[in-house]
């Protein structure tokens, strides 16, 4: 079967997704060398500077995050493929050279991290790399809570990081004060996905993955890489109370903890059922005593037109949910 | 008996050939235990490999490896970029500034392409990866230059080793990469990558 | 097949997902009487108030919506259905007593006009009606520009009415002024939609119509009504260029002329996809001269998990850019 | 002969029956023309009805109707509420205090719940719209009544008509609601509202 997407030759999806991107929201975010997604006005360069790097195909993320109060740069590689280390050094070296330090947001996928790695041995030829503190992101518990972080995927909690250490770079803090920050909540998030219906690999026009027509996955990743979990579809209420729990654990909240909550839509299930799921959730949440903080429902990091979310939960302290709550002007989350 | 940058060159472009006639095949196989665009980025990778090799045609074989390595480095590709593109690159660096090379250099130039690539991952042979492809390729095509045999003869056997070592990851739970957290589930598929460094394989020994 | 929705009883669908909906945002909103979303903190008495109504299902639409610099009350009916008489009667009257004055949106269908029409007969035996004036939305082009206006549906663009009123009225214009502004708005817009692929309706397990593997249709409603444009899929540029042409036609943008350009994505479709084809607009305007003065990208009014976007296109003023620009806070359009 | 306000009752609650048994059916036509979602709103609309007749069993005829409107209103049903509410208002209106009717009140209420109904839409019989089953209705229950028929058989001819009606918009280009831009292509399927329409008659015949 045909593919249903608008596009014109698969071969120029990114560039012209990016080029799109930056001629919707002008005020906001302009394009460098093609690849890096970059403020439309810098921010001073006595701030720290986040530097971000990722495949496309998961709008708005990464790049709809970049933006006062969140990212400085994004670095695009193409539909689900990390970008090159070149790039990915350039931005580094580009913000490294102009702010007074550089927090790296990596999310822990073999080829971002490789990617990432190589950029950073050629930022250390330029004496440049002590200026750059690396977060990486492993916040998906699907393969369990005891498993090696190398072997967590990061999921949508790299938006909550950016938030969270944007807000903090916003505030003049310091490298090792915004990287603090982000440390900190690294440390107490987690994710779980979970998909029904696949989505098609937009420069393949293949399914990303298949499930049966009563069957869910909790646990798969955000570019269809199977979990372990496949069951027979369950209800809103019930989906929500398996998934509350098993993050609820991870994170270690108890009764009389604040927590971010955030549902972020795979693409084509519906905030209707979100809402639901979130409604869910609350109820779940009210029981144990755990107080929502901050929430948030919508699409932050999609996989294509694929059903399903990924419930996001984190433990919030007041400098937390103070550096979640601060203004943030991004084209897709903006706070005042 | 020596091979000289022009060998080289076809080798490239041969492997490179090879490598897109299987794009199809290698995103399917990707999108058992991954996220189906193996192929795709080959692909990518191959056009640019294609680009280096010919802008660098009347450069040293070491020159216009490294430039194959950087082009693919740059294409954005995932995984397969740090990965292909540090095994060209360290098999540049092994060949600078030579313009022919003698068995003893062509297996060298192997190893170092490998070393390169190996510091990028700390998966081994068994774990589901192009690493078991290209292990066998480069350990074969060393054991059969030392016992004599000609480059062709060697690069023959060297490719044949990895489409062993390809077909074999059918067996094999995979530990690295998007399909690790399958757990046994992956077992069953054989790894896309592990299939195209065999087709690289394939391809140079075609090109002889 | 067995729907593929997270949802628990499908009769509960509205209450739920409106429970969870303030749930997410309670700095935002809170629910009145179960079907009024309100704003969480009043607007004060002397200023206009904004009261719209429809069906759910098509979220953030409409209730995403209540909140600073946007709608008061929203009165939310079932799923794609209407909300009864009473409800709407209730929200009016609330509004009425309380605000100077209310400016009522109505997007053009069968069921909302009937509704709002018996709303404003009860509060006309109030005394109440003369504090209320009315907008009804009818941009959809589908039917071709001088189909007379009771034909034309009302599509997203009632969107842009809610800002651009709700800015005036936020600014503590007066009733007159703040019609005066959305009556110009409301007359300068157009909008046309494109399907790719059908929806489930959430309450009843079918899809809402069905189209070709190779088909798509420009002119689709929002609630799967056909239009009259069906052909083989276009590329994204074409697909930009036919619809962009036709709607510059029906705002009678030249050269020299700003505008707002939206791309309202239905459901399924991608935010990548929609970059695209932004930039096939921009590319087209660019040939005409036309400047797009503000723009946006993303899912605004959804129609259940259905593949295609709406594309609108407003003439822009200054004060309508200004107004377009002002301040709002709602849980899905800020601008700060 | 005239009839009681349990019978009337008793006509609400079969033609309640009658409808929520077809509440599929409904869904499916109204999705080859409009959104696929008549039935559940009928379903829900009857649902509203049943509660109020049983609530008000012991008013008076007017009461009791006047209440299944107001309730329909406030089910949230989209096109169908303020239609089909305001035929039951209107028919309540004519009936206002009133225990049992005669055969010329049972006419009048009829056609005083069609005038108020009318009220909200300017569809006329040819639109493809529930009006196409509603005026042959109403108009044949005001002719057997004339003509001496027994309420009993003026229904009856009643629902026969509003079933003719209901087919015949097969053939009728939709002119209201959200079929009419399909244009031409609206012909071909019956109307959902015709038929429901219809079996609401079709349900008030059958209890008497
Ligand atoms: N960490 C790793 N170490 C070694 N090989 C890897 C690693 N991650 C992925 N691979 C190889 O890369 C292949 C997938 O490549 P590709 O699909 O191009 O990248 P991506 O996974 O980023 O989409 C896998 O089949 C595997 O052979
Ligand atoms: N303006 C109108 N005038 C008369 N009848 C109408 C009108 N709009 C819709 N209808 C009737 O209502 C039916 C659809 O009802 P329903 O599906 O419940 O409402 P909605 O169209 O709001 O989803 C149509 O088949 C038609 O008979
Ligand atoms: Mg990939
Ligand atoms: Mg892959
Ligand atoms: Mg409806
Ligand atoms: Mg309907």
């Amino acid at each position: 079967m045909a593919m249903k997407k608008f596009m014109n030759d698969p071969a120029d999806l990114t560039p012209e997704l990016l080029e799109g991107y930056v001629a919707a929201y002008p005020s906001k975010v302009k394009l460098v060398n093609g690849k890096l997604v970059c403020r439309a006005e810098e921010k001073s360069a006595d701030k720290v500077a986040l530097v971000t790097l990722g495949g496309a195909g998961h709008e708005p993320a990464l790049s709809g995050f970049v933006g006062e109060g969140m990212l400085d740069i994004s670095v695009v590689g193409d539909i689900f493929a990390a970008p090159g280390p070149p790039n990915v050094y350039q931005a580094l070296k580009m913000a490294a050279e102009k702010h007074v330090g550089v927090l790296f947001i990596i999310l822990n996928h073999a080829g971002d991290v490789m990617s990432a790695n190589m950029a950073m041995d050629m930022l250390e030829n330029d004496g440049l790399a002590d200026k750059v503190k690396i977060i990486n992101t492993h916040e998906d518990i699907a393969p369990g809570v005891d498993t090696p972080i190398e072997d967590r995927r990061g999921l949508v909690g790299c938006v909550g990081v950016y938030k969270v250490a944007g807000a903090a770079a916003e505030a003049g803090k310091s490298l090792d004060e915004v990287f603090a920050v982000a440390d900190k909540f690294n440390n107490q998030m987690a994710t779980l996905a979970v998909a029904l219906k696949t989505a098609t690999h937009p420069s393949t026009g293949g399914a990303i993955f298949e499930l049966a027509a009563d069957e869910m996955e909790i646990g798969m990743g955000q570019h269809g890489e199977a979990g372990t979990g496949r069951s027979a579809m369950l209800s809103a209420d019930k989906t929500a109370e398996v998934m509350a729990t098993q993050l609820i654990k991870a994170v270690g909240a108890t009764e009389g903890d604040s927590v971010l909550v955030m549902i972020n839509g795979a693409g084509a299930t519906t905030l209707m059922e979100m809402f639901i799921v979130f409604r869910g959730i609350k109820t779940y949440l009210d029981t144990l005593g755990i107080k929502i903080g901050a929430s948030c429902v919508g699409e932050y990091l999609t996989v294509q037109e694929m059903g399903g979310f990924q419930m996001f939960i984190a433990k919030l302290d007041d400098e937390l949910q103070a550096a979640w709550d601060a203004p943030a002007d991004t084209a897709y989350m903006t706070v005042r | 008996m020596t091979i000289t940058a022009e060998t080289i060159q076809t080798m490239i472009l041969s492997s490179a050939t090879e490598l897109r006639s299987h794009h199809e095949e290698l995103s399917v196989l990707d999108s058992a235990t991954g996220d189906g665009d193996h192929g795709t980025t080959i692909a990518r990778a191959m056009d640019a490999v294609v680009k280096a090799a010919q802008d660098k045609a009347s450069e040293p074989i070491g020159e216009m490896l490294h430039a194959c390595g950087w082009e693919i480095m740059c294409s954005d590709g995932g995984s397969t970029g740090p990965l292909y593109g540090s095994l060209y690159m360290g098999m540049g660096k092994a060949t600078k500034g030579k313009t022919e090379l003698t068995g003893e250099d062509f297996a060298a130039m192997f190893e170092e392409g490998m070393a390169t690539l190996r510091k990028q991952t700390k998966a081994e042979p068994g774990d589901k990866t192009l690493i078991d492809a290209l292990v066998p390729g480069v350990e074969t095509l060393r054991a059969s230059i030392d016992a004599g045999k000609s480059i062709p003869e060697a690069m023959a056997d060297s490719a044949a080793a990895a489409a062993a070592g390809a077909a074999k990851t059918c067996d094999y739970q995979a530990k690295f990469g998007r399909a690790r957290n399958l757990g046994e589930r992956s077992i069953g598929p054989v790894d896309a990558g592990a299939t195209s460094m065999s087709y690289l394989f394939a391809g140079f020994a075609a090109a002889l």
